[in-house]
């Protein structure tokens, strides 16, 4: 799949111009509040006429001036900031109603009720649901609908955290086994980097930097872009096996690490989140630590507080204050120690 | 009943029940598409189409009444068109629903489309999203999404179509058990002295009918209101 | 010093009164105002005490009605006009006699005001009765609420014929006359009027008095009726 | 114009105008205080009073005038109790204005509770935390977001206004310069041969003036509509 | 200040028992979706009549079945999940609307439209705002109503990180300077960390647990309530000196310890949040890492991967894997060194 969008379009107060590529799985649409994502999404969806432009899903076009096709044309499930629920209908006749005109969801119903725990809100009405109960249904109406896209703005805000984890896997599966791509707008960046494969930062009206999600994690110009407590890597790994205390043993470019409550079989690749805070950086090799994983790595560029390490061909971010700068001597070249304290795995 | 009512009283009761329910429910649909139309589309034209549909209002009945016959009557343009399709209005209790149904239309027209212009649609456009036809859309989010305004109209077209009257016996004149329509009778009844008493009583049934109506739609749209 | 002179009449006599009272206004410095409506609401409303000082009513129920309410100076009440009962059809109807009227109706409809509230349904249904074809004819009547309703219904074609009165039939051109019912197959048409008790003004009487001379006389006579000294 | 138009149609089309602005904003407040009441208050005998406001749409409009006659006439229980107050409606514009409000009484409420239904009770809810009395609430917040729904009862009230005429002529009769409204002119006109030409004109009038309503009304709304 | 609430209600589906106090500064109000956050802000607000209880804010009796305020004598500042602007009133109106009868705080008009970034804004009407831009109206008119209390329900769910960060010193000053009382729901346990003096944990319509967040944060058992990569504890730390390289000397319980880009002259108490799986154990003093800060403690608990520390009379919480617990020998009593790699500081 891929989805191809370039349109331009004029507010009173604000010029669109948007182009960009999601190439497939889950891009992330990151920006300011005002910039213009859910305008995006609007123009993506069929919902508002962009003035010019081409919107191209799967070599269908979309949109392209001459060509505008319906929102019912489109299958592009829409996931809106506000749920947009029918007030009239119980949350049961809410999921309920894709099902005449998208058939092919419709069995996954049960499925979909579980998962989001809609079970107990079946015959409930939209008006007393909570803030998140709401955003659950609308969240499982719009996979009933059996898209071949699935844009999302904003969906988990309202959620807590249990719920928004219970759901992650589902949108992961969407993504890896029935390659839903979706386009998705979130403000949580540990929300985005877990999903997105693809990024798109946006800023007034405009794609900024648009690539693939390791590309923006490991480059410090763009990292603090997610927030510095955010910055950090994603570098590949391999199953190599299991430990008797059941810790696993993983193989990275930089050498092999010890990983615990991981699953998959061996052989497995895995993508690693080592955020840049989390890493201590040691000249000598160091002994005796809780910290199990220690990786032989070589500094390739020194900026501000954030140095980057190449690990073999990939490249990592650990966040160093200027004195440890100076006192440990870092600059390109050098040669030291990375002390992982943890990681975040997603699935490859 | 029938010694406190003559038979031709009764006759207009029924028939007044009869003229007043058709002409509601058939000009309801009608009534709809108008006021989606005002409500939801803009071209050129859309003021005054919007005064076109007031205009029975504004009109005096006798007036309407005239225009309906010299229209709609045998020797009219559109009568003597429907007449060889076997739809007859002059002198026929149907011309009587059909003086009543336009009478009514602007009220129910108005209370629609206030209906149609509250309706956020950002729902419908969420449904159309999720793969439904503009069509089903319409019957099933934005209609049930104006019920109470569907039902306060058709409340409104019915008791106006209770008491109408000036157009009616102006188009279909008054046969008794064909257009004798209760306004029809009590006016009769007032032309003569003293016959007050006995209009009363066919303005009380008038009066209690009517009000059953507006209670059962009170009932139907706080049913409705409390079941969203 | 000049007065208003506020007359209640019967709504057919409209084209007659206005005419008759610019007539009158040439001559006396009185203002005329004349509330044209129904004899029924009229009469309802001079009960109700409205400001009339003279009231025409269009029969004399709604004024033996005033009568016995005491609200006319009964030594006024006079029946100033009468008028005849005609059956007319649409367009150049040729001459017939009333007695044909079944034969000349045939399924169609026959149209008249209503027969038991308003006077030229009234009469019409006497002189039917009387004549013996009212059981035959009564399935075929449309009542329309009033004369000029009737007559629009033969004017439009929509009923064959009709029965109004003779001076609603001469000026409506869209019908012609086909007979005249016999005086003495109906009570005497007859339009009474009459000065109310509330009557403040002198004038009123004069001007009821002159209804019934020129030139009222002749406007009355040429808008077909007759005029009773 | 005066050519046109004698000046006792003249004077009919004046008084139509004064009449039916007059009724239309008199009735207003009223109109708004009891849709509100009817949108927003739970009591015994709701239905009841919701029927009654409906009351002179179903009476045929002679008998709404009588009613008004022996109640607001110079003899009725209520019009003999204003008389000393200096406040007659019998026979006078007044009373011609009264009949106009009653009568579109029901069109104007429908339309507003109509609206008042369809606000967002949160918003109110916002306005009081902010600390705004309910009243203050009321006039700044709820009045402004059905403004299109009082606009649509005030153009109905205004149409029906300018074409009622049963209730007006059997309340106030017909008097020249005082209670003839158009429509009544008309009526008299349509009684007497060869008046057709002259009610026609007058028709013509009337419906020029509330079309010329309708177009205004339509166009505030639309203002209000794009500015939101 | 103070808040005490104390109410019953039954909603067909949840029975609601709610009762914690806020003791002054800001409360979170944090649990999963429905269950009864919301409701608990329409209750103190006035907004919904329970069926029973007791509400009472600085000696004020709100509620208490005989007494039930309205939301206009309550003072009450609410900032709704949605945003509730006035439509037909534009931004400027609507920031304005509350200054008629909340005198107090209408000369503040200038500053909160500054902050929030309403600026640009100010002309145009809510119907044409992002959700964003919404949300910051919402705040501001919440603001400029001059509360005695502000209670705000996930206010910022809707705004990017870049503009959170702008308006959290804003809601901390409100807390730490004006005095103002919050009263906070929120799913994000930064934002709450970052604000909140009191923690409410909500379930099902109870109250399982109320009280400091400093509390809450070292308690092995509630910590994980807040997410495992959340957990850690607050820890007092007392501003020394200054470094030449700009860095700044404060002394912990545990020792001295070096941070960077922290303001405030020597002697300000400031509260350090060291988050658990942030902290690396060592049985040896370690050398040369680019970690500048190591402490000396004492394990005092261990539970699952998390260990808790002493530190003084503090407590503090580090995450390690079982195989670091058992080949660095940790149980109670143990003595270890905790390399901290950071820290964040919240105002004291
Ligand atoms: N009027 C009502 N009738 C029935 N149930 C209701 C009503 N109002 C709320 N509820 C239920 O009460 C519970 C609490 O709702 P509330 O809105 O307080 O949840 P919340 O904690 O704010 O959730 P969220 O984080 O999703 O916004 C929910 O399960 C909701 O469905
Ligand atoms: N109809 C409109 N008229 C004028 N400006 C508009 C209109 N619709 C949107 N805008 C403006 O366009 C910009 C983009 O809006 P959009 O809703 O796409 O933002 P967003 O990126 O989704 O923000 P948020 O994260 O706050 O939801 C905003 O500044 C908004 O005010
Ligand atoms: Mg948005
Ligand atoms: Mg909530």
């Amino acid at each position: 799949m891929s989805l191809s969008v370039a349109y331009r379009h004029a507010f009173p107060g604000l010029a669109l111009d948007v182009a960009f590529d999601a190439p497939g799985g889950v891009t992330a649409l990151f920006g300011p509040s005002g910039c213009g994502k859910s305008t995006t999404i609007s123009a993506i969806s069929g919902l508002m006429r962009p003035d010019a432009g081409r919107i191209v899903l799967n070599d269908r076009v979309l949109f392209d001036g001459r060509t505008n096709l319906s929102p019912q044309d489109r299958r592009i499930g829409c996931v809106f900031q506000d749920a947009r629920l029918f007030p009239h209908m119980t949350v049961a006749a809410n999921l309920r109603y894709p099902s005449r005109w998208r058939r092919g969801a419709a069995r996954e119903m049960d499925r979909v009720v579980e998962l989001l725990g809609l079970g107990p809100l079946l015959k409930r009405r939209p008006g007393t649901l909570s803030g998140g109960e709401r955003q659950r249904t609308a969240i499982g109406r719009a996979l009933l609908s059996d898209p071949a896209l699935l844009v999302m703005d904003e969906p988990l805000a309202a959620l807590d955290d249990s719920r928004k984890a219970e759901i992650m896997p589902w949108l992961e599966r969407l993504r890896d086994e029935v390659r839903l791509p979706i386009l998705y707008v979130s403000h949580s960046v540990p929300e985005v980097l877990r999903l997105a494969t693809t990024v798109v930062l946006m800023e007034k009206g405009r794609v900024t930097h648009a690539g693939p999600l390791t590309d923006i994690l490991s480059d410090p110009d763009l990292a603090p872009r997610l927030g510095t407590r955010e910055a950090g890597a994603l570098i590949r790994a391999r199953i190599e096996g299991r430990e008797p205390d059941g810790m696993t043993r993983v193989m990275t470019a930089g050498g092999p690490m010890l990983l615990q409550g991981i699953e998959g079989s061996v052989g497995t690749v895995l993508r690693l989140r080592v955020l840049a805070h989390e890493i201590i950086l040691s000249r000598d090799a160091p002994t005796g630590l809780s910290a199990l994983n220690i990786l032989p790595t070589t500094v390739t560029r020194v900026d501000g507080g954030l140095v980057q390490l190449a690990l073999g061909d990939e490249r990592m971010l650990a966040q160093v204050t200027p004195r440890s700068i100076e006192v440990l001597d870092l600059k390109p070249g050098t040669a030291c120690y990375a002390i992982v304290k943890s990681v975040s795995v997603l699935p490859s | 009943m029938t010694h406190w009512l003559g038979p031709q009283e009764w006759q207009a009761v029924l028939l007044s029940l009869k003229v007043s329910v058709i002409a509601t429910l058939a000009s309801l649909p009608f009534a709809i598409a108008v006021a989606w139309v005002l409500a939801r589309k803009r071209f050129p034209g859309h003021g005054l189409f919007s005064g076109l549909v007031h205009l029975p209002l504004i009109l005096p009945p006798v007036v309407t009444g005239y225009l309906l016959l010299i229209t709609f009557g045998t020797k009219g343009p559109v009568g003597s068109l429907l007449q060889p399709l076997g739809i007859v209005f002059a002198f026929r209790w149907t011309g009587a629903a059909l003086a009543a149904a336009i009478m009514s239309f602007p009220l129910t027209v108005r209370a629609i489309r206030l209906g149609f212009e509250a309706v956020d649609p950002k729902l419908e456009d969420a449904a159309a999203t999720l793969g439904a036809p503009r069509i089903w859309i319409f019957f099933t989010v934005t209609l049930p999404l104006i019920f109470p305004a569907i039902l306060a109209g058709t409340t409104l077209g019915f008791a106006k179509a209770m008491g109408e009257f000036g157009a009616t016996i102006t188009f279909v004149s008054n046969i008794p058990g064909q257009t004798q329509t209760l306004p029809s009778a009590i006016y009769a009844l007032l032309q003569v002295p003293g016959g007050e008493g006995a209009a009363m009583r066919l303005v009380m049934i008038s009066v209690v009918i009517a009000m059953t109506a507006v209670l059962i739609s009170e009932w139907l749209a706080r049913r409705a209101r409390t079941a969203a | 010093h000049a007065d208003e002179i506020t007359v209640f009449a019967a709504a057919s006599l409209k084209t007659a009164l206005d005419e008759i009272a610019a007539e009158w206004q040439k001559s006396h410095d009185d203002t005329l105002v004349i509330s044209y409506a129904g004899s029924s609401q009229l009469a309802k409303q001079i009960q109700e005490g409205a400001p009339a000082d003279i009231f025409i009513s269009a029969s004399s129920d709604w004024m033996d009605a005033l009568q016995e309410s005491d609200d006319i100076d009964t030594a006024t009440r006079k029946d100033l006009l009468g008028n005849t009962l005609v059956l007319v059809g649409t367009g150049e109807p040729a001459a017939a006699e009333v007695t044909q009227l079944p034969t000349l109706l045939g399924e169609g409809k026959l149209a008249m005001a209503l027969v038991d509230s308003v006077p030229a349904g009234v009469y019409g249904k006497q002189s039917l009765e009387k004549l013996g074809m009212w059981a035959q004819v009564e399935p075929h009547v449309a009542q329309a609420d009033n004369v000029r309703a009737a007559l629009q219904l033969v004017a439009t074609g929509e009923a064959p014929l009709g029965i109004v009165y003779g001076s609603d039939a001469i000026a409506e051109k869209g019908v012609g006359v086909v007979a005249t019912f016999p005086a003495d197959s109906h009570d005497a048409i007859t339009y009474p009027g009459a000065v109310t008790k509330s009557a403040d003004t002198p004038q009123a009487a004069a001007f009821l008095t002159s209804l019934t001379q020129e030139p009222a006389k002749s406007i009355f006579e040429s808008q077909g009726f007759t005029v009773n000294q």
